[in-house]
């Protein structure tokens, strides 16, 4: 199992917090988790479609989309950081 | 060792604690640069926006429990691999806010004057786009997530870090 | 019209009170830049110099009253023209001192923190080697005359004026 | 009259803290100034030619050499700053 977290304008486009999901295969990487939710879920496709800059850490270090995700790991998605 | 101490919290700070707790804990300092956000009440967007300054009623800071602690312990340790640092302290406030309060301290000790602001600004730099906090605003057209401003993004470039 | 404030004085000073009065005075702030400068109590020499490094045991600070002030006022002028401050406070004592006594405190607010970051940086720097004040150290092995740093000139050149 | 102050390390040298003086001309240089005080005070020959930096103010503003100097002026000799 994977728990995937949202956070800000993502968490309210999600409409939810968090979800968790069985993997398909033992090990994807980022972009085919992406690609993966899109199709599953229609308010990640909106979010993931709109254009808006999206930001995902893989067990909270920041990834870019060639980073494997495995089960178990925590996953998490939000916009640029507006913290300070 | 450096001493460095690093809090998420909701509940206001004082600045004056702060400051006599980074004098003590840096022993011989001769110079301490303490930086505090505050929430502004005109909040104006970038310039190519084309909107007018809105006036905000309140700010809610929503952030990633265990992702934020960590980022920021990273981004101290970087502060004190780079500059002699004889103490540095990070809080930052999450949930509701109004505006004048106060938002994020950051504090710097060190033996010189240039050290201790160097690694001021370079913590709170690194801090704004690197650490998981989002701010939303509430105004009288209603609420809406502040857009992170590519002028903080570009702000990290002069430190040349690759990392 | 920024709020500007500058003092000599032989009384120590509260951080916290400065920092409320900088609020206070600055209106709709969005970052505020204290630094304090102490008296350290192991002064190292430049390294060139090859000396040990004295453990002081008092400092005096001299002035030349009437110039003091001109030039702190200058010099915030200057910092008031380069950047959009709100408010602005320098307080510098005179005296004797002990080691980890508050010798100076700049403090600058403005709307977003870089111009709060350089100007405080920026008034140091300047204060440091413009403005007529000199410290004597009393150590162990007798009293001596601080000599004037060349990094601290050096620093200036990076604002870049010509003045 | 011009009225001379000396400031810290060079206060102790004079072994005074000011002093006044009757111009000889009605106006004459900074550097005419140092020349003169040179040939009347031991103690300025000796700060003056120990080869450590002079900074010189005239009515409380840094001036360089050829800056004039007159009646009425207050003048000031001292070493370079170190405050902060």
């Amino acid at each position: 199992m994977l728990e995937i977290h949202y956070f800000a304008s993502v968490r309210e486009a999600m409409q939810r917090s968090k979800q968790q999901l069985s993997l398909p295969e033992a090990t994807m990487t980022v972009g085919g988790l992406v690609e993966l939710l899109s199709r599953q879920d229609a308010c990640f496709k909106n979010v993931y479609e709109s254009g808006k800059p999206l930001l995902v850490a893989v067990n909270q270090t920041m990834v870019d989309s060639t980073h494997p995700v495995c089960d178990g790991d925590e996953v998490a998605f939000f916009p640029p950081m507006t913290g300070g | 060792m450096s001493w460095s101490q690093i809090t998420v919290q909701e509940s206001d700070f004082n600045l004056s604690e702060q400051y006599e707790l980074l004098r003590q804990k840096a022993g011989d300092a001769g110079a301490i640069v303490l930086f505090t956000g505050l929430v502004r009440e005109v909040y104006s967007m970038e310039p190519d926006r084309k909107c007018q300054p809105a006036t905000v009623q309140g700010l809610t800071l929503e952030h990633y429990p265990g992702m934020t602690e960590k980022c920021l312990q990273e981004i101290a340790q970087k502060a004190n691999s780079r500059w002699p640092l004889l103490a540095t302290r990070i809080i930052h406030r999450i949930g509701m806010l109004v505006p004048s309060d106060q938002i994020v301290l950051v504090g710097t000790a060190s033996a010189h004057r240039s050290a201790a602001f160097d690694a001021a600004q370079f913590l709170m730099d690194y801090l704004k786009t690197r650490a998981p906090f989002w701010k939303k605003q509430q105004t009288l057209k209603g609420s809406h997530w502040v857009e992170s401003r590519q002028s903080d993004s570009d702000t990290i470039k002069r430190w040349q870090l690759h990392d």
